[in-house]
């Protein structure tokens, strides 16, 4: 069915998966904060949250299959929302999932970790729908806050409450770059929904409009702060190691595909006909993300900081498919980001799982000669790390989600063959270190004296086992992958289809 | 069963008046070789082998106490101081020499065949098709025709004496049937180089005779210095294969045959004279030099003779060396159409005869002699053979093929005495060397009368066979260096006929020199008195019949192969011999290139020929007295005692220092510049240090750069970002522009 | 033969199943490992898994087998032809099939693949499971290169290969494992990554006209693909430099003796006899049929010879000094292969068949030669040729076998070698004479080392305490070896039966390189 | 009186932005960040001049979310206090590299 967003009723409708989340959310935050902290509660309310989210994620999936549409208005109901939240949504459950565990370990008994989550989740939805640059400012904000807040979980960790101060002050600092390009934006075209921003842009020919293209370049930095593009990616090495375990997996994954979402949605449907100016910039925040952050990473020796570095590269790969600005980009872009959560959590499992408590056995050397005593481990850290390489079958979907992305790259209309190659010979740059811990792990022998890891608790686990084997059998069978995220794009309201050809530019007739 | 389907393969030349003779069977003469190989390979195997154990990993390296024990028989069997005489022994002395007789008797029954018939076109047996590849089309086929006649019929004559000659010589080595496995592995290369209906089989053959040299010549692998003579003897005649090669793939290139009978049909395509026939036959000739040991690839020759002493005979005297001067007779209808390249051999054969007569001249082991003299005598076939006189090349092949095994041979026989001598008192003195022979005559009788005779032909004493083929190439040199297409031809700006002239010169003062270290060869080991040592004295015996039997043969081929193919002078002075015989028998292979080198007179005036004859066997007479009465065996003194040489001789003795001249001017450049240019330099310094480590290390620096800005500082952090967004700022204003 | 096989439809399922067959037998030793829970070390479970691991690789063997007879090497068809669906949205699709070439190369890796495993029967003690595992894994993955007939199926097999080989080299190699693993990963990865942008540009070049999908079959981009002079050069770089690496050709060889060095015996066997012809085929297979106008482009190929060329010489000569044997003989496959270049480039019948038959032969000898090292590796544990000297004495059969496989390398007429080699010099010498008159000299070169190595390690003196107690080669390491000294003979005696299988697809080869390139310059106007 | 009440924005936004560069004191950066959002606010109620109610309604939100970040920054900032028992920004440094 077609929701009028003009009518509260219907956009109560149409945001209902979002309200669905949020409501469970609060709910179990009253829950969790009816009683004493205890490992129990903070248990429950784990899985009450799996649970809230599993319902969301139905309801997602029927909205997805019913057809719903809706009329132009502040959110879109489209195909594309729906990829974006199913991702969100099994990020958050693994996240769950891996913090259920984590905290049990590390002591953290705030059942509130898991709302945080929720809340961060809803905010990342309502990201996914915006086609308003108010709704955007607000889901950024309803996340962001949120992610604040469980960074510095971990209260008495240091480095937890050193990450949440850091990923604060500069997020925020990134949220006044984004608002003034925001406010420029609504100075240069009158308004903040995205389709009609678009159709003004045209309208009243305001591509070479110095306003409104310094709002465009506020609002790429603001969201280059959220994705961690080089060089707004400063933040990210430090914030990653600094938080809990499965809050680094959750913002490598989830924040990052939100923020992106966001980003593409609003590049597409209002900026499209901007290309000239945004494209060289794109182009370089992609090549430098790519270069500098793979040479970084091959300086790194703490896991976490290793995976931070690869988010910020694999930020790099996803904004070639941004810079295709196609319908196949946001296929590949779509596809991409399934691939990489998938492999982000598989790493982070193991990242939980060898860790010990206190932030302890972080380092690469710790994971020396792991095939001998935890060959389970070390053959899915090996896949995800093949995945984040991009290599074929052993890295599972990882290589085909690089493969789309190069798709996208090669059949985009703006000549992005060059960065395409760019993209492939950075990845060898990563090779270095991904190879790297595939190396500690199969062919150094375990040092005297090392512990073994516990045993692995049943919830990562599972996480574990989910992420790895979807993601080899995807790697074999992309298929069905494919299907999915190549009808996922944003759609303009059928109403103003007609008119607004321009509005998502260029469409490249010839991509599926 | 097996003959019947390997006949039904061999497609013989239907309507070839040899079809049906005992040519048919053309593919058995190596093949019994071949079956010879096989057998005693497998012997030697099978006795030699020690099986290891299931897992070689668990048993420890060398500090096994089994291990010890049972490798001691076979450590001890290779000693040179224990005789053990293999097990198989008996059986190997039946097969080994045993497949050469039977490959003798049917080469001698092709041979009668081959008389009785007019061999105008030369008799194919193709076996199957080896190489066929687009219009290239290369099969296993065996020629048959006067001159690989020829050659088989030395190479399984010559060849059955000197393994029955090795039966004797060789029995009590614990390498036996290896020995004989190579040896027949030998010849049957040497029957396919020369049975090859095509350039790539007689290569064939041509590369396996020099792989069986160098398995022979470092047959007593634990000396070092046999195996180096058998590594640089294969290695100086890949130089020569080279050549070899690059010839081949001009002639296909150019006339898109590699058979001898579609060579001849295509060759009116190459231009007489030409630069292109001339490459050809250069490249062709290097392969010579190489296999037949001339300038400037002579120098593994002397070196070979580190294998036994037969193996010395066959390969490096009688057979294998002879090679070079079979191709050019094979291709003397590329050769006749480049003068110009037929002069290259005939003047690089005549510097090699006299630069090895010379080297022969002052050396003490007396197979280094022998090795010498080789090289100087295969410098004189190449003088027939590239004056054109091809028949007469062949005939010197020949009856080199005959003295020169028996000198041998006989030389093994010394050596063979000498040692049992010296093993006898556990003597380590060098049973090679002639200072510690000297007055052997009376030990040795047999021997020393059939060296003499061999003597005598080598040296060009008339009525032995040396003297009638030395004597036919002499004459034909000064015979073509006159109104011939070789004197009319231009070397270098040097007239042809000067050239000649000066080979001519080269060739006499080489007899007269070959005179005189034979005949001092001779003299120190026969005559005067016996310096091997008191004990040692009452060892010296002749023989055993397997070794003087071979060598009474020879002896008589040497004092009379001289008849098969008198020259016409000689028939004039006595009409009853039949004359000129293997030339005529030639004459369907390369008559027409004679006639064409030759020129229109061919002949020379009787008293030009008679005054030739004198002066060659004046020569040779000089040398021998000249020998006789300078040099003094009662003067010389044990090798253990002798003087430091000094001068010219000491030159000589060093053969002009030409080994080290090699090593230093080629093999350590080579080695220097391949380990400290090319290795270290390019390979793992620019390539790998500077390209692939030096990227990785520059990623590497870069990422650690990096990773200082990343100093914790949030206040960096916003810097960072701000400079960023200006830039990106910057981007997008200069955009709108 | 061929009846019994219409009968059984063998052409059919043996493409399909020869892929699997070796994946299955991965599962199941990797499921042994699992729920056998006994342990890896010399207990009952070692040869257990080898044993099982043999048998998997024995019925691969004899099932392949099947392919010398059944396919018809001479039609221009793909025979043995398999098109399944795979990812009809990229369009895809699994598209198995062979000819003549591939199909040797594919008995090739059969034939070699469970000798390699014998060679490193009692070598290979720890976690044998995965290592056979792993070993049979990379089967597939070769076996896939030599098969595929799409591009991405191709692509991905390429990679495929990698991992296994990577982690065969890490874990069970020597003193520097950790190095030149890293390294060939890299090296190869760097090059076929540029194959891969490559490989998308062609796919989406000419899209199907109704749907807009793309295409990866291999016979419809050969044949719809028309590629401009500039487009051409451009992606025949990409292709060449992840082929080039393969191959190695000179300057990208340097993780070739790194990697031979350090792996395992099964591993050098297979990367100099296997892998190493991956880069060969693909030039045969894909960049030249693609980019015909590229390849015969004059300064293309002037630098492909060059490079092919100096290669000869340089890895002849580099091989001369070098004082580990597997370093040696790596040096030497550079050499070889330089050989396969110059006869695939210089594009004439004689040469390329010449060029194939190196390939195969290469893949024999320096197979055999990886394997004789081993054994001695096996029993010293040092592969200096300095700590050798002398040992034909205690261990004549070893000497023989090694003599042999050595005069094979030499290329002495008579054995597998010479055969390639003189046919790609008679080849190449009709059209490129410079270059195949300096190629020729590698005759010289390559006596040099050899013989240098093989007298310092079986001939001259016995002096080495350690070396005397050597024991000989046992049943095993003999059985292994005689097919090989088989195939050694019988392929230089008797080449036509293989000369024959490769005939059509050669002169195939060579018709579409050249018509090709006069197409493209046809349709641009220039002359040729 | 459009473009005046911009460039005020604009300076004010600049002003903000030098403060969070060059002070060290988390809650002063903190102060200098609201004062980047206020400055925008200012531009946004400009802007509503002209385009009508919607820049207005955005100031209300930013004010709301201003207020809430206010909240979780504070204390966060007084978590790291209770660690380091500073906010002195250049101390705060355990992650690098």
């Amino acid at each position: 069915m077609t929701f009028t967003l003009a009518v509260p009723a219907q956009l109560m409708q149409a945001l209902l998966p979002d309200l669905v989340l949020m409501g469970g959310a609060m709910v179990l935050m009253l829950m969790s904060a009816w009683g004493p902290e205890s490992a129990s509660r903070q248990r429950a309310v784990g899985l009450g949250s799996i649970g809230v989210l599993l319902v969301t994620l139905g309801f997602v999936i029927w909205y997805a299959t019913a057809g719903m549409t809706s009329t132009a208005g502040i959110i879109a109901v489209d195909s594309f929302r729906w990829t974006a939240d199913v991702i969100l949504l099994i990020a958050a459950i693994c996240t769950i999932g891996l913090s259920i565990e984590f905290n049990a370990r590390e002591s953290i008994h705030y059942a509130e970790s898991h709302v945080l989550v929720l809340f961060a989740t809803s905010g990342m939805m309502v990201l996914t729908a915006a086609r308003d640059l108010m709704i955007v400012f607000l889901g950024i904000e309803i996340m962001s806050l949120a992610v604040y807040v469980l960074v510095g979980m971990n209260r008495r960790s240091e480095r937890s409450a050193e990450g949440a101060l850091k990923y604060f002050l500069l997020g925020a600092f990134a949220t006044g770059f984004l608002l003034y390009g925001i406010a420029l934006i609504y100075g240069a075209t009158g308004t903040t929904n995205l389709l009609t921003i678009g159709q003004r842009i045209h309208d009243f020919h305001l591509t070479q409009n110095a306003m409104l293209l310094i709002g465009i370049a506020l609002l790429l930095i603001g969201f280059g702060f959220k994705v961690a593009v080089v060089p707004f990616h400063m933040w990210a090495p430090d914030v990653y190691e600094g938080a809990p375990t499965p809050i680094t997996a959750f913002m490598a994954s989830a924040v990052k595909a939100a923020a992106f979402a966001a980003f593409f949605r609003v590049w597409t449907e209002s900026f499209g006909q901007m290309h000239y100016a945004w494209i060289l910039p794109i182009w370089w925040l992609a090549a430098v993300t790519m270069i500098f952050g793979n040479a970084v990473g091959l300086a790194q020796r703490n896991v976490k900081r290793l995976l931070a570095y690869s988010s910020v590269v694999h930020s790099g790969y996803l904004l070639v498919a941004v810079a295709a600005g196609t319908l196949l980009g946001s296929s590949a872009f779509l596809f991409y980001l399934f691939a990489y959560t998938l492999a982000t959590f598989g790493s982070f499992a193991v990242v939980c799982a060898v860790s010990e408590p206190g932030d302890k056995k972080l380092g690469i050397s710790d994971y020396e000669g792991l095939w001998s005593v935890r060959p389970g481990l070390a053959v899915a850290m090996a896949a995800c790390m093949l995945a984040l390489l991009g290599f074929p079958v052993f890295g599972g979907v990882g290589f085909f989600g690089k493969w789309y992305v190069l798709q996208a790259a090669v059949t985009s209309p703006y000549q992005l063959v060059p960065l395409a190659v760019l993209l492939v010979l950075t990845s060898v740059v990563s090779a270095g270190y991904y190879l790297n811990v595939v190396r500690v792990m199969f062919m150094m022998p375990r040092p005297e004296g090392a512990t073994d890891p516990a045993p692995l608790g049943g919830m990562t686990k599972l996480v574990l086992v989910f992420s790895v084997v979807t993601m080899l059998i995807l790697g074999v069978f992309p298929g069905p992958l494919a299907n999915w995220t190549r009808n996922s794009r944003p759609t303009p309201p059928p109403a103003t289809a007609a008119d607004s050809a321009y509005m998502v530019r260029p469409i490249v007739a010839a991509t599926p | 069963m097996l003959l019947s389907s390997m006949q039904t393969i061999a497609t013989a030349t239907t309507g070839h008046p040899l079809a049906d003779t005992a040519a048919k069977f053309v593919w058995l003469l190596p093949a019994l070789p071949l079956l010879g190989f096989v057998v005693n390979g497998l012997l030697s195997l099978t006795a030699a082998a020690n099986i290891g154990p299931a897992d070689p990993s668990a048993v420890g390296h060398g500090h096994d106490d089994h291990s010890q024990e049972s490798t001691h028989g076979a450590h001890g069997a290779h000693d040179d101081h224990h005789v053990v005489r293999h097990r198989h022994a008996a059986l190997v002395s039946l097969v080994g020499p045993g497949v050469l007789a039977a490959s003798f008797v049917l080469a001698a029954a092709i041979f009668m065949a081959m008389r009785g018939v007019e061999m105008h076109v030369p008799f194919i047996s193709t076996l199957f098709s080896w190489m066929p590849v687009g219009d290239l089309h290369i099969d296993a086929a065996l020629q048959l025709d006067p001159l690989s006649m020829v050659m088989v019929l030395i190479i399984t004559g010559v060849g059955t004496l000197i393994h029955i000659f090795s039966v004797g010589y060789m029995q009590d080595d614990p390498g036996y049937p290896r020995y004989f496995a190579y040896l027949n592995l030998f010849v049957f290369f040497m029957l396919l180089l020369v049975l090859g209906a095509n350039y790539p089989l007689m290569f064939v053959g041509w590369e396996g005779v020099g792989l069986c040299s160098y398995l022979l010549i470092g047959f007593w692998f634990s000396e070092q210095a046999n195996a180096d003579a058998g590594k640089k003897a294969f290695i100086v005649n890949r130089i020569g294969d080279f050549g070899f090669l690059v010839a081949m793939f001009l002639l296909f290139s150019n006339l898109g045959a590699l058979d001898f009978m579609g060579i001849a049909g295509s060759a009116d395509k190459l231009q007489p004279g030409g630069p292109l026939v001339t490459t050809i036959c250069l490249f062709f000739f290097l392969g010579c030099a190489g296999k037949s040991a001339q300038l400037p690839l002579y120098i593994w020759l002397p070196d070979a003779m580190a294998g036994p002493t037969p193996v010395s005979a066959l390969i490096h005297a009688a057979t294998m060396v002879t090679a070079g001067v079979y191709l050019i007779a094979r291709s003397s209808l590329l050769f006749s159409m480049a003068p110009v390249a037929s002069l290259t051999v005939a003047l690089v054969g005549g510097v090699t005869a006299l630069f090895a007569a010379t080297i022969g001249l002052k050396q003490w082991d007396i197979k280094k002699v022998l090795a010498y003299s080789t090289v100087s005598q295969l410098g004189y076939m190449f003088v027939g053979v590239g004056v054109g006189a091809y028949a007469a090349g062949v005939f010197h092949l020949m009856t080199h093929a005959f003295f020169k095994a028996l000198l041998f041979l006989g030389s093994g026989s010394v050596i063979y005495a000498m040692h049992a001598a010296y093993h006898a008192t556990h003597s380590h003195d060098d049973a090679q060397d002639m200072r510690n022979m000297g007055g052997l005559k009376q030990y040795l009788p047999i021997t020393w009368v059939l060296m003499w005779i061999a003597t005598l032909a080598i040296a060009g004493i008339p009525v032995f066979s040396g003297f009638f083929s030395k004597d036919e190439i002499l004459s034909s040199v000064f015979a073509r260096a006159h109104g011939s297409p070789l004197a009319d031809a231009v070397w270098l700006g040097i007239p042809g006929s000067a050239l000649l002239y000066f080979v001519y010169a080269l060739g006499l003062a080489a007899a007269l020199l070959t005179a005189i270290y034979m005949t001092r060869m001779m003299l120190y080991t026969f005559h005067g008195p016996n310096r091997t040592g008191e004990m040692e004295r009452n060892h010296l015996k002749e023989a055993p019949w397997t070794m003087t039997g071979p060598l009474v043969v020879l002896g008589v081929l040497s004092a009379i192969g001289g008849f098969l193919n008198l020259p016409e002078f000689f028939t004039t002075l006595i009409p009853a011999l039949p004359g000129e015989t293997l030339a005529k028998w030639l004459e369907p292979v390369v008559g027409s290139a004679t006639a064409r080198l030759a020129g229109g007179e061919g002949h020379l005036p009787a008293s030009t020929e008679q005054l030739l004859v004198g002066v060659a066997i004046t020569i040779a007479v000089a040398g021998i007295v000249i020998a006789v009465t300078r040099l003094k065996p009662a003067a010389l003194v044990k090798k253990s005692e002798s003087p430091e040489s000094v001068g010219l001789e000491k030159m000589l003795e060093h053969k002009y220092y030409v080994d080290e001249a090699y090593e230093k001017a080629i093999v350590t450049p080579t080695i220097v510049v391949s380990r400290a240019v090319l290795w270290k330099g390019i390979d793992s310094g620019i390539i790998d240090g500077l390209m692939v480590n030096g990227s990785a290390m520059f990623a590497r620096a870069f990422g650690w750069v990096g990773s200082q800005l990343q100093s914790g500082q949030v206040g960096t952090y916003a810097w960072v970002l701000v400079i960023g967004a200006v830039a990106l700022l910057g981007a997008f204003v200069r955009a709108m522009q | 033969m061929t009846d019994f096989l219409n009968a059984i439809h063998y052409n059919i399922w043996i493409l399909p199943v020869l892929l699997l067959l070796p994946l299955i037998g991965a599962t199941g030793l990797m499921a042994d490992a699992y729920f056998g829970r006994t342990t890896d070390g010399m207990g009952s479970s070692l040869s257990r898994v080898r044993g099982l691991a043999l048998t998997y690789f024995v019925v691969e063997l004899v099932l392949s087998l099947g392919l010398w007879w059944s396919v018809d090497t001479s039609s221009s068809t793909w025979q043995a032809y398999v098109s399944l669906p795979w990812i009809p949205l990229w369009g895809a699709r699994i598209l198995l099939g062979v000819d003549g070439i591939s199909m040797l190369l594919i008995l090739l890796t059969t034939i070699l693949m469970p000798l390699a495993v014998l060679g490193g029967w009692t070598s290979i003690k720890e976690n044998a499971h995965s290592y056979y595992a792993l070993l049979l894994v990379l089967t597939t993955g070769m076996l896939g290169v030599f098969m595929a007939l799409d591009l991405l199926l191709f692509y991905v097999m390429w990679e495929v290969m990698l991992v296994p080989m990577y982690l065969i080299i890490g874990i069970w190699g020597g003193q520097r494992r950790l190095y030149a693993s890293i390294k060939f990963f890299i090296y190869t990865m760097v090059g076929s990554l540029l194959m891969l942008v490559a490989i998308l540009y062609m796919g989406f070049l000419h899209p199907d006209a109704t749907t807009q999908l793309p295409n990866f079959s291999y016979d419809y981009l050969l044949h719809s693909l028309a590629l401009t002079h500039v487009q051409q050069l451009l992606l025949f770089v990409a292709f060449f430099l992840a082929f080039a690496v393969k191959v190695p050709m000179f300057p990208f060889h340097t993780w070739l003796p790194d990697a031979h060095v350090e792996a395992p015996t099964a591993g050098s066997v297979i990367l100099a006899a296997i892998m190493l012809k991956m880069g060969t085929f693909g030039f045969i297979r894909y960049a030249l049929p693609f980019f015909p106008d590229a390849a015969m482009d004059p300064r293309v190929r002037s630098i492909v010879l060059t490079l092919a060329v100096i290669g000869i010489v340089y890895g002849a000569l580099v091989a001369l000094v070098q004082p580990d044997f597997k370093k040696l003989v790596a040096y030497s496959s550079v050499s070889h292969l330089g050989f396969v270049m110059l006869g695939i480039f210089s594009l004439n019948v004689q040469s390329v068949q010449g060029a194939l038959m190196v390939n195969l032969s290469h893949g024999i000898s320096t197979g055999a030669l990886f394997l004789l090292i081993g054994m001695i590796y096996e029993r010293r544990h040092t592969r200096l040729i300095a700590d050798y000297g002398g040992i034909a004495k205690v261990m004549p059969v070893f000497a023989t076998i090694l003599t042999i496989v050595t005069f094979s390398s030499i290329a002495v007429p008579g054995t597998n070698g010479f055969v390639g080699e003189f046919l790609v010099l008679v080849g190449s010498f009709r059209t490129q004479p410079v270059y195949a008159l300096i190629a020729a000299t590698a005759v010289i070169f390559a006596a040099a080392y050899l013989l240098w190595a093989i007298q310092r390690i079986i001939f001259n003196p016995l002096t080495k305490p350690e070396n005397k107690g050597l024991r000989d080669l046992n049943w095993r390491e003999i059985g292994l070896m005689a097919p090989l000294v088989f195939f050694i003979f019988w392929m230089g005696v008797y080449p036509k039966p293989i000369l024959e299988k490769t005939q059509a697809a050669a002169e195939r080869l060579v018709q579409q390189v050249e018509g090709g390139a006069t197409m493209t310059a046809a349709n641009e106007g220039r002359r040729k | 009186m459009l473009a005046e009440a911009l460039t005020l924005s604009a300076v004010l936004f600049a002003i903000g932005v030098v403060g969070v560069l060059t002070r060290r004191n988390a809650i002063i950066v903190f102060m200098c960040v609201e004062l980047m959002l206020n400055a925008v606010n200012l531009s946004f109620v400009a802007l509503s001049r002209l385009y009508g109610a919607t820049g207005q309604v955005f100031v209300i939100f930013v004010m709301t979310v201003a207020a809430a970040e206010a909240a979780v920054g504070l204390a966060i900032i007084i978590a790291i206090f209770r660690h380091k028992q500073t906010v002195s920004l250049e101390n705060i440094n355990v992650l690098r590299g």
